[in-house]
């Protein structure tokens, strides 16, 4: 579905270069490199505890990465040193100034629970973008509709199902309108003719030239998502490719044994 | 209960309102009331026991039946006297002003040494006016709902803003930091606190007052229903006055001479 | 010798000893009170949450009057009421002398009361901020009410009530201060005996705040070591 | 009981009302900000100023507030210094005082309940704000805070509840509010039952305006607890709040 | 895979009988009826916010039914009728002891957040059910291990991943050894690896004469596991048979579009 794209670093939405990142002796992610193109869906695949999630944490300095660098549209995160042979961003500002063209859907969705599914969709467009109200209330029915949770737009999140708290999980992400959105198993409490809508909506963000990074369990969401896929093991990339090449043909023992398992 | 020779009597004193009765730094209970009670109960032929408590609470613990008697510089007031009985009169105890020494208020003079405001009469009429002139439209400060308070607010009203505080300490402390320009107390606090350090820069002013509104000085507080006691009590004062030993520890503890007139 | 330290000296010549065993009886006071409150707090708390509102009702009436009346007058009625109503029965049997109730077990009482009603709100607080899922997971696996309460509950409550329970404790210990109408020498007590005595309220006011200060330092500790402990497991953003 | 003596205090008592409220409602008003920053600033990560905070919190939760208006009234007025500066035409006031050193007073124990608050809120809440790009500042009035106050309500009542019964430490200072003029009738009368009963119907009525005011903005800001709300239905129930606490 | 049962009553070791639940005004289950013998493994598939969270929630009577009758093992849980129309469980000791036979792993996992894995595992053996704390210690390894987390057996569960989360919800339900487990999503956040191992712990419990209760929505899954599927739909069982028959040729048009979007 997506157009190959020449390595450009100038029109890359996001760069990652070498990211490390340890808890407590843990060595989660060993050196992990990703560049994104305007457009660009990519899926990351490995197992569970393999630091998918990690990942996504570190683009958006929710967890500060021992070493590395990320990019977004050009501009570098800042880092200086901090204590002890760590490092810290160097701007806050700057931090989130990058965050709100980011997106993220949490893998558990984290919606706050003192505000209705409107207001958890709005919440970012009005006070952080300054969106009118008015004009992201709109948006944000809109949206809902389209995850087809409108109807629960003033129930407070404890009171909705798992699915539901997910779509609502999605619409927020989808309201900041980011240049690179971020998710983490969007889909993971979706039945099958959801995950077919999300596919959807998911296609038409690429054709609007969003950029967006998945991990997935679903490995034929992400044949069908991605123009390129991403096998995680043990902290390293293992495999990347487009997805034929990774699930029909993978080069590394690891991924083909990971996928094999997915008839 | 009976009260007679031989009997046990539980007196109760604060302990904490020097020279009338304090603890000193070893924890021993001393002052005018602890020498005195001593020497009475030696007159009542009793067996007395000599208990501290704190003074909120001192007459419903009196009431509960806690203790017997209280000597705790507890003045005889018509108040204090629909709830308790009182013995007679232990200690008399003239009030006077004391202000700084740098106050203008410091070299006033009404004219007259002593008044008394049991009968007033005209020179004494005047002296109490001229106080008034000179009073007028300053801050007075009393310990509250004491017979000093009932005076400014009977004798001094419209004249001075009063101002009253919980214990005399406070009030020693706002005269010094001038936030009043006089204080009213009984001459039995200020004579002691002005030889000491505290009093360095505060002097006595005005005439010495007692009688009317400051009441008939400090007795020995008892139940209503133990009224044998309380005569008891009086029996032993009359005799202790009658031989000089209230005039000889008052003047000890007091630095002047305290003993009742009537 | 500054004037101070000749004051606050240890033994006949000085009050350093007196207020340290004020300093002594405020904890102990204090501890007995505030245990006491704890356990009063978690029926309070569980009175207040019940489903039925005569319950709610009866929970409800006793922090609003507690924390309503004036604490001195809660000392009061236990102290006087207390030894008359024991008074008044033992007249009964003919014995007609003065009771002496136990300063000590009133004095705890009537703090205990009070704290407990502030513990009560507190921990009621903190009740409604345990997840609701595992509460569920806990029903789920079979617990009785009383292993949920003791394995779930006290573990995550503790968490949200402890920064609450400190200010009931700070509470209790200067509550303590009231119960010298019941006879018993603590801190400020002995504070205004030495100062009536010695006509230095501020050294010895200052030393009661001091005293305060070491007592709420070894608390403070306590409780910091209790907030390590009930937030084991919990991640900060 | 003296019913007399009760019909007497009643009218007194009441002239210290507007004292008590005055005292506390505005200690509290300014109490509540001074909290929040306090508590801010302790959960900072730089360590002077967590420290600093800290000590704040330390030293006047520690210390009784009796002793800390009685510094602050008498003590500042012992130094030639302080009566000579530009401070004294405030600080010679007692009612100045008397605001001063409760609104540090409750600046200091709410500091510790709304700290607590914040602590409750779970991080994943945090997470999210952060990243769809919300500042500190704002994550912190949008997210953390409603929630923080939440959980924080009920031990925030009882500190209001205890700043207006502290008011009463203000007689120390001359201040004459309900229980200043409830002692001195007593001192007079010897009554304390009576009296205190007296002013006991007077804090409870407050107390219990409070508890009813506080109960029914828990149950207004906490929505999520209720149950699902019913269409577009009146929200009925938030009428019953008034009467009986709502879970 | 299961052989054919007849009904059989006394056997039987959960019934459910014409179970209702409304929220505020919304009806979530209109009369849900469901019969599970030993050995049976039934799953529950149904779009997001059709019902099936709730309905097993309402088995174990983490949510009260408005109507119906739930019983286990033959014995049926007495109920009362409580205020304004609705009812109330009549002994709550009858209700623990009926929870402690049967077990549940949530949508969102619930683990205790105060207790590590391996003391969030050995919480209901130890506690609950009175088995020594060293035998609960060692099986609760095993099963740690089985699921592939023993190394993680001292952490909290805020340091885990989702998919780690997720196993030791999975061990914990596993260790009260119950007669019925209730499963809700249970390999949601897993990867496809990790998917095939629990379909054989599940294989396992089932030969061993477990009875089994899956929400799912991985259709592959639901038909290598269960020998029953039941489609709820809106709040009522709309399809209800073997998994050839429900997956390969539906009787209700409803049933056939949501099964079709899974390829
Ligand atoms: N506590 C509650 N209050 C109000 N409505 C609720 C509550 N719990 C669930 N609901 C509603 O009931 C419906 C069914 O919820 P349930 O959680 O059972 O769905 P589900 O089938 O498990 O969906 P999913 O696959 O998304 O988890 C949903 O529409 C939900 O919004
Ligand atoms: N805050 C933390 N403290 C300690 N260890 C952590 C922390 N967060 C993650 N880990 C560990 O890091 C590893 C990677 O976690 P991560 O969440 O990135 O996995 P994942 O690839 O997203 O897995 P899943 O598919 O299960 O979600 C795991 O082993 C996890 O236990
Ligand atoms: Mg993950
Ligand atoms: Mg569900």
């Amino acid at each position: 579905m997506a157009v190959a794209h020449a390595p450009d670093s100038a029109s890359a939405a996001l760069v990652v270069k070498d990211l490390h990142k340890s808890f407590a002796g843990l060595e989660v992610l060993k050196g992990v490199s990703l560049e994104a193109r305007q457009g660009d869906v990519i899926s990351m695949i490995g197992s569970s505890g393999s630091g998918k999630s990690t990942f996504l944490r570190c683009i958006n300095l929710l967890e500060i990465p021992d070493k590395g660098i990320v990019s977004v549209n050009g501009e570098t995160i800042a880092m200086k040193p901090g204590p002890n042979g760590t490092q810290q961003p160097a701007d806050m500002r700057q931090v989130d100034r990058i965050r709100s063209r980011l997106s993220m859907v949490f893998q558990n969705f984290n919606l706050w629970t003192h505000m209705t599914v409107l207001e958890n969709v709005i919440e970012g467009p009005v006070h952080v973008l300054k969106v009118p109200r008015e004009e992201a209330v709109a948006r944000a029915e809109a949206l809902l509709q389209k995850v087809g949770i409108a109807d629960k737009r003033d129930q407070y999140p404890s009171h909705l199902s798992g699915g539901q708290q997910q779509r609502c999980a999605i619409a927020r992400a989808l309201a900041m309108e980011p240049q690179v959105m971020l998710f983490d198993e969007p889909t993971s409490a979706l039945d099958p003719e959801l995950v077919g809508e999300v596919l959807l909506v998911m296609r038409q963000l690429a054709e609007e030239g969003r950029t967006m990074i998945i991990v997935t369990h679903e490995i034929d969401f992400a044949r069908d998502v991605s123009n390129e896929i991403v096998f995680l093991h043990e902290g390293r990339v293992e495999e990347q490719g487009p997805p034929e090449q990774v699930f029909d043909d993978p080069r590394s023992e690891r991924c083909r044994q990971f996928v094999k398992r997915n008839r | 209960k009976d009260f007679k020779e031989g009997s046990k009597v539980r007196i109760a004193t604060e302990g904490a309102y020097a020279p009338w009765n304090f603890t000193d730094s070893s924890g021993k209970l001393a002052g005018f009331e602890v020498d005195l009670y001593a020497d009475l109960c030696e007159r009542m032929k009793v067996q007395c026991e000599l208990l501290q408590t704190a003074w909120e609470g001192i007459i419903p613990a009196l009431q509960a039946g806690k203790f017997d008697a209280i000597m705790a510089g507890m003045s005889i007031t018509d108040k204090r006297k629909e709830v308790i009985t009182f013995s007679r009169n232990y200690m008399g105890s003239p009030a006077s002003l004391v202000v700084l020494k740098s106050s203008p208020l410091a070299s006033f003079d009404a004219g007259l040494p002593t008044i008394s405001l049991a009968d007033v009469d005209g020179g004494e009429m005047a002296a109490l006016d001229k106080m008034k002139a000179a009073l007028n439209g300053k801050t007075v400060g009393v310990q509250i709902s004491t017979t000093h308070e009932n005076f400014l607010n009977e004798y001094m009203a419209g004249t001075v803003t009063v101002k009253t505080y919980d214990t005399q300490e406070n009030l020693d402390l706002d005269l010094a930091a001038g936030r009043i320009d006089a204080a009213l107390a009984s001459l039995s606090y200020w004579v002691p606190l002005l030889e000491g350090e505290k009093g360095e820069n505060m002097k006595l002013t005005g005439p010495k007052m007692d009688g009317g509104p400051f009441g008939n000085g400090v007795g020995a507080g008892i139940r209503q229903d133990d009224q044998e006691l309380a005569d008891m009590f009086t029996v032993a004062i009359d005799a202790a006055i009658a031989d000089g030993t209230i005039s000889k520890l008052s003047t000890k503890w007091f630095g002047f001479d305290g003993t009742p007139k009537d | 010798m500054p004037e101070w330290m000749q004051l606050l000296q240890w033994g006949d010549d000085g009050w350093g000893d007196e207020m340290v065993r004020g300093m002594l009886m405020t904890l102990a006071v204090a501890c007995a009170a505030f245990l006491l409150g704890i356990v009063i707090g978690m029926f309070g708390a569980a009175l207040k949450l019940s489903r039925y509102i005569l319950v709610r009702f009866i929970g409800e009436t006793y922090t609003t009057l507690i924390r309503g009346v004036p604490d001195l007058l809660i000392i009061y009625l236990l102290f006087f009421g207390g030894s008359m109503a024991v008074m008044a029965v033992a007249r009964v049997f003919g014995y007609d002398e003065y009771i002496e109730l136990d300063a000590f077990a009133i004095g705890t009482i009537a703090l205990g009361t009070i704290s407990g009603a502030y513990a009560t709100e507190v921990i009621r607080g903190a009740v409604l901020s345990v997840p609701k899922g595992q509460i569920e997971a806990a029903k789920a696996c079979g617990m009785s009410r009383f292993l949920l309460f003791r394995r779930i509950m006290v573990p995550q409550v503790a968490r949200y009530a402890l920064p609450g329970l400190g200010n009931v404790w700070q509470l209790t210990l200067k509550d303590t201060s009231l119960i010298s109408v019941v006879g018993l020498v603590e801190i400020m007590r002995q504070a205004s005996v030495a100062s009536g005595s010695t006509q230095k309220p501020f050294t010895f006011y200052l030393t009661a705040g001091i005293l305060y200060l070491v007592l709420t330092a070894f608390s403070n500790k306590g409780f910091g070591l209790a907030e390590i402990w009930a937030n084991r497991g919990v991640r900060r953003a | 009981m003296d019913f007399n003596l009760m019909a007497e205090a009643f009218p007194k008592i009441l002239d210290g009302l507007p004292v008590t409220m005055a005292l506390a409602g505005i200690s509290l008003f300014l109490g509540f900000f001074l909290a929040v920053g306090i508590a801010l600033l302790r959960l900072s990560s730089f360590r002077p100023i967590s420290a600093l905070a800290y000590g704040f919190v330390y030293v006047f939760r520690g210390t009784p507030l009796l002793v800390q208006i009685f510094l602050i009234y008498y003590g500042t007025g012992q130094f030639e210094a302080v009566r000579e500066s530009f401070l004294w035409p405030v600080l010679r006031e007692a009612w100045w005082c008397a605001i001063l050193a409760l609104t540090l007073n409750t600046g200091a124990y709410t500091s510790e309940i709304i700290r607590g608050g914040i602590l409750s809120v779970p991080f994943g809440q945090i997470e999210a704000a952060k990243a769809c790009g919300m500042n500190a500042l704002m994550r912190f009035r949008r997210i953390v805070f409603p929630q923080a106050i939440r959980q924080a309500l009920p031990a925030y009542g009882n500190e209001i509840i205890l700043m207006i019964k502290s008011t009463s430490l203000a007689s120390t200072i001359t201040l004459l509010e309900m229980t200043g003029i409830a002692r001195k009738m007593i001192s007079q009368t010897y009554k304390p039952l009576e009296i205190f009963l007296i002013a006991a119907v007077f804090y409870l009525t407050l107390v219990f305006v409070v508890t009813r005011a506080v109960a029914y903005v828990e149950f207004r800001l906490n929505p999520d607890r209720r149950a699902a709300r019913t269409a577009k239905g009146k929200d009925l129930t938030t009428v019953a709040a008034l009467g009986a606490d709502v879970r």
